[in-house]
């Protein structure tokens, strides 16, 4: 299987649907003859031309909004908003437009529109390119949210998005970019939206964790099982909708639950795991069920603050070795 | 599409009579929500839309019955969704501000003032690269063209060259609100060169010189020559929704545009220009008046969907 | 005390504070000479003048950046956007400048400003004008989120966010537009952002309800006094911050909670209360927390839609009765 | 406010100082983050700044530290701020796309193109009610202008006649997108016309041009009759950021630009025209250099902020 990098698996899923269906296609700030802001739709225009790879001006409405309407008239499309910190520019198209079209209209349109902006939290750019949205669009009936946090995720689920009838928001997490992964060389190789994924077995505690914190997740679980700690670490892939069947499978039996997120803990998406997994497992759980986010602060310039406001594997370890005590 | 004049001033008077019996309605409190009447702006739609195939877009916002009517929409099933039944294009779900037909390229109403104007440049985009020729038409009211999306569309439409007509009806008010109080200009249609977008202003109430505009606007966007914003200097008869008081203007103002009815006005030119007799006329009105009457009736004692549907359709 | 409506009672507040402080001034669409779309702003023009009470274009995305910019030279505007379904307009306007503008510049700029939003949950309007979006506002840090439940509630924390140096949404739900109550006659009248409300005490379960759900938690409490079963109805009326000391109190001595809200569950205000409380309360909890809300799809056309989608006097019953088997 | 020659020229030569030395920075790779150069726009900046009062209002962008520095931030918090250290204007929570300072009218800057303009008309309307003569200018790229913003901002500030003057530094290129492959018409000020409001085109590389149609600008608006759009044609002699290799133009385009350098061809001005001997520049030129420096080392050697400061402020 050949190694491929979380960017160039994303280059990689667009250019193999655009090529297996030519109603793909992708428009955004910079993404066709720079090959994207941060190098993410290299070769596209070189590969589907100008009529199907396009620059557009800074807009963000109307890039959404683009993508709605084509979606309406039959295409299929890959829309970029530069990063998911400008969500507030486009919010009206996302969440009344493209999450309900085909609900208002009684089915009578599908909505097959990929939008993927880029998270760059804990990159220190400052307080407009450091945030965590995920759990404002997940708050949203008729999205579906998938956030990957490795490059062979990266690739199946967005092969997965652009086939879905559906809006999709994908999250990509610029830090990951350059990770990189053995990836199934399938054309066909979709990974499922809405499916979680056990990415540790364990039995003493179950973490769930996204994005960024997956990794951390994991190495939290190596060091705690040098103590003997087992635990089970899963990724649900998916913010909304969630796969709590596999989350509540597994707290079910390990009786214990720390949530790890990038997002604030208010209203994010640490409460919704929490509130969930809290009512079904409830008389599984000999603990509350744990969050850890960052706290509820604007993101200053800087890596000193972000390393500072995150949750790293340090914090991790505590928080689980807090949850055995 | 070439339309015969009895055709435009049957689609005219179908809204006309739509318009009078959904107030009724309203006034009878058998109508469920608001009614954003069109009365009075029945040229704008029907001399817009007689130019256009069904495989070209028409996107509309709230005041949408008079595009939908003259885009071809079936009535019944539109008199039954602006009431909320079951048997409605939507099944009842979209109401007085949502309908759509996807195969006479009906692509919706919206509740959002302006947000019509990316999806119309959306389906002009799809359009653009069908390569087939067709076009994408955005219905939306003056005060819309205050709202960020107006400028970014006609930015992308013209950097793009986009098959779009962008249909400003200006009825001189957004709500209570008159438009002038609201500019620094007040000719929406000025706002187009400065973007590179082709424009006209035109008289709204003369559905022949719509009709004459939109077709140049057609003929452009057809031979990829890009957008073109036609501003329809219009009025609407009625407040923002049926039951506004309408306090923010006077009823002379009303009158002296009731004066300048479109329906009215045709209707003197096919007998005086066209030469069509009135008794042709006179037999179209009382059928057009039949068939409303018929899908009122047929909307009125159709059942409200069952509450439960609104569980069903999230996705696809 | 005098007997005001809802309404009234948000006239009065904005009338009041204009006439004490004159760096407060109020603009929106409709505002001025036609009073509000709804009459919420009736007689402010003819009291304060066009200087003060200005009609604005339908531009969203400015009227909230007036209100922001404003600020930031020294005045305290008050901007009201006419239904919160319109929010993804004025999100970047919130969320990215009023929210951090204190937080980025170190505490140099104050940013005193109310951003009055309606809500229309629940009146049949369809999907664009029904959203119960509090959930979203309340991600942000930097803002407060303030829901009045009663007109004396709307009056005391409406001044109370007009005095605050904070940017306060504050969510007004027009069905409760003329519902009258006795209000203190006192133009220094503040009801406190921040502070929960117990509604009614009760010791055998919490329910916490708000907005339009407070008074259906009253009428379900007297029913179920009926049988015995005694309610402790609390309105957190600020969403943001969310005042938990008061609600945990409560789940202590009831050991059982119950979160009704307009919001959807998925990252929502019940999901919220529950991870809080099933934290901060859980060896106190004999039961899960319950959330009761309209489950996750758009709001259709049409009150019979919405009464079916939305917790009922009826349901709140129920669910409180499952929680005492 | 007027100000002799020598002090524009000094002021210029502010801004191309710390972006040379900004830039160094970031080559020794020492600088935490992006540098958004404003080398070759100098003339923008000190042009439109040097007519304003410490009452006067500026927002600012991404691009900003020349905005800063011609509307007086004082040097050392400034550039402390870039790097991040406590000791900078905002603590060094802002940095390099935020700073402020309230004394003298400084509104920040913002990370999201077009946020400013809302924000500079809402300076603009505290103005117009303070009722004290003050304007409010807000600068923004070609780019900017085809965000919603925009259009919305043109069209508040002529409704309301606000004394707001929107300055569009024109460099060409938003990030790697020629802006004239973005928009249909590539004058950004002809846009204004549509929406009532002023406007001029500006050889943004000329200060005295630039501080010229920013007076008449300033003077409009003082006087109450409103807004003014004012384009300055510019280029950004670096990348975006630094260390964009700029593969979407040539070397040859930037070498031309080089050529029409602000900061030389005032230099050229003042000896000749204005008869400025050349030993005064260079005794200039040297303090400017060593103020820079100092301002350097004074943000290299403060202390990072403890992150625990990230946990305040967050509320009044
Ligand atoms: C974004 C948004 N802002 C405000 C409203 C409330 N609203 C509904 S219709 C309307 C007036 C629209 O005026 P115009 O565009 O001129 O259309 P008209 O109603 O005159 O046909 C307003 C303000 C809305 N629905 N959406
Ligand atoms: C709303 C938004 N969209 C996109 C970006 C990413 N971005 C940052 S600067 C920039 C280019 C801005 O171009 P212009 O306005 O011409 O200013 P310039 O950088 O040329 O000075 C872009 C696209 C952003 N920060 N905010
Ligand atoms: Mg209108
Ligand atoms: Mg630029």
């Amino acid at each position: 299987m050949p190694t491929k990098t979380y960017c160039w698996a994303i280059i990689d899923a667009m250019r193999e649907e655009m090529a297996r269906d030519d109603r793909v296609f992708l428009i955004g700030e910079d993404v066709a003859v720079a090959g994207g802001a941060f190098g993410a739709s290299r070769g596209l225009l070189d590969a589907f031309g100008p009529m199907r790879v396009r620059d557009t001006p800074i807009s963000e409405e109307i890039i959404v909004g683009l993508g709605v309407g084509a979606a309406m008239a039959g295409r299929r499309p890959i829309v970029e908003i530069m990063f998911i910190d400008f969500l507030g520019l486009c919010l009206d198209q996302i969440a009344n437009q493209a999450a309900k079209t085909h609900y208002i209209y009684d089915g009578m349109f599908k909505m097959p529109l990929v939008i993927r902006m880029s998270s760059a939290v804990e990159m220190g750019i400052g307080p407009h390119h450091s945030q965590a949205w995920e759990a404002i669009v997940a708050h949203i009936p008729g999205l579906k949210v998938v956030m990957p946090s490795t490059p062979r995720d990266a690739k199946g689920l967005l092969k997965s998005a652009i086939r879905d009838d559906n809006p999709v928001i994908f999250i990509e997490h610029i830090a990951m970019h350059r990770i990189k992964e053995e990836i199934e060389d399938d054309e066909d190789f979709l990974i499922p939206i809405g499916k979680a994924d056990v990415k540790r077995q364990g039995t003493d505690v179950t973490v769930v964790a996204s994005g960024l914190m997956v990794a951390r997740a994991l190495a939290a679980a190596e060091r705690l099982a040098v103590d003997g700690i087992s635990v089970e670490v899963i990724d649900p892939r998916t913010i909304s909708p969630l796969d709590f069947d596999t989350i509540t499978a597994s707290v079910s039996k390990t009786s214990r639950c720390l949530v790890v997120s990038s997002s604030h803990k208010n209203f994010g998406f640490g409460s919704e795991v929490a509130a969930e997994i809290g009512e079904r497992a409830f008389f599984d759980l000999d603990q509350p069920v744990r969050r850890l986010s960052p706290p509820f602060t604007p993101a200053p310039f800087g890596r000193q603050f972000d390393q500072f406001l995150n949750p790293d594997t340090d914090a991790i370890v505590a928080a689980v070795r807090d949850l055995m005590a | 599409m070439t339309q015969d004049p009895i055709t435009l001033y049957r689609s005219m008077l179908l809204i006309r009579e739509c318009e009078a019996q959904l107030n009724d309605l309203f006034a009878k409190n058998v109508f469920p929500g608001y009614i954003h009447s069109y009365l009075g702006q029945e040229a704008c739609a029907v001399g817009v839309c007689s130019g256009l195939n069904d495989t070209d877009y028409v996107v509309s916002n709230h005041r949408g019955r008079g595009h939908y009517l003259a885009k071809g929409m079936a009535l019944k099933p539109m008199m039954a969704e602006m009431l909320g039944k079951a048997t409605g294009i939507c099944g009842g779900r979209g109401g007085e501000m949502h309908a759509a037909d996807p195969a006479l390229g009906i692509l919706g109403g919206n509740g959002i003032v302006g947000a019509g104007m990316p999806i119309g440049a959306g389906a002009a985009l799809a359009a653009q690269m069908d390569g087939l020729g067709a076009v994408s038409v955005v219905f939306f009211g003056e005060g819309a063209s205050n709202n960020g999306a107006f400028g970014e569309t006609l930015n992308v439409a013209a950097a793009w060259k986009l098959p779009l007509i962008m249909v400003c009806e200006n009825n001189l008010y957004a709500e209570m609100t008159p438009f002038v109080q609201t500019v620094g200009q007040p000719d929406v249609a000025a706002r187009a060169t400065g973007y590179g977008v082709a424009s006209e202003i035109v008289d709204g109430n003369d559905v022949l010189a719509v009709r004459a505009a939109a077709g140049r606007a057609v003929d452009r966007a057809r031979a990829g020559d890009g957008p073109t914003l036609l501003e329809l200097k219009t009025y609407r008869w009625g407040g923002h929704f049926e039951g506004d008081p309408r306090k923010y203007r006077t009823r002379n103002e009303e009158a002296e545009w009731k004066a300048r009815c479109p329906v009215a006005r045709f209707r003197r030119h096919l007998l005086a220009e066209v030469g069509v007799e009135e008794d042709r006329l006179v037999t179209l009105e009382a059928a057009v008046a039949a068939e409303v009457a018929e899908a009122v009736t047929f909307a009125l004692d159709s059942p409200l969907p069952a509450p439960e549907t609104a569980l069903l359709k999230v996705f696809a």
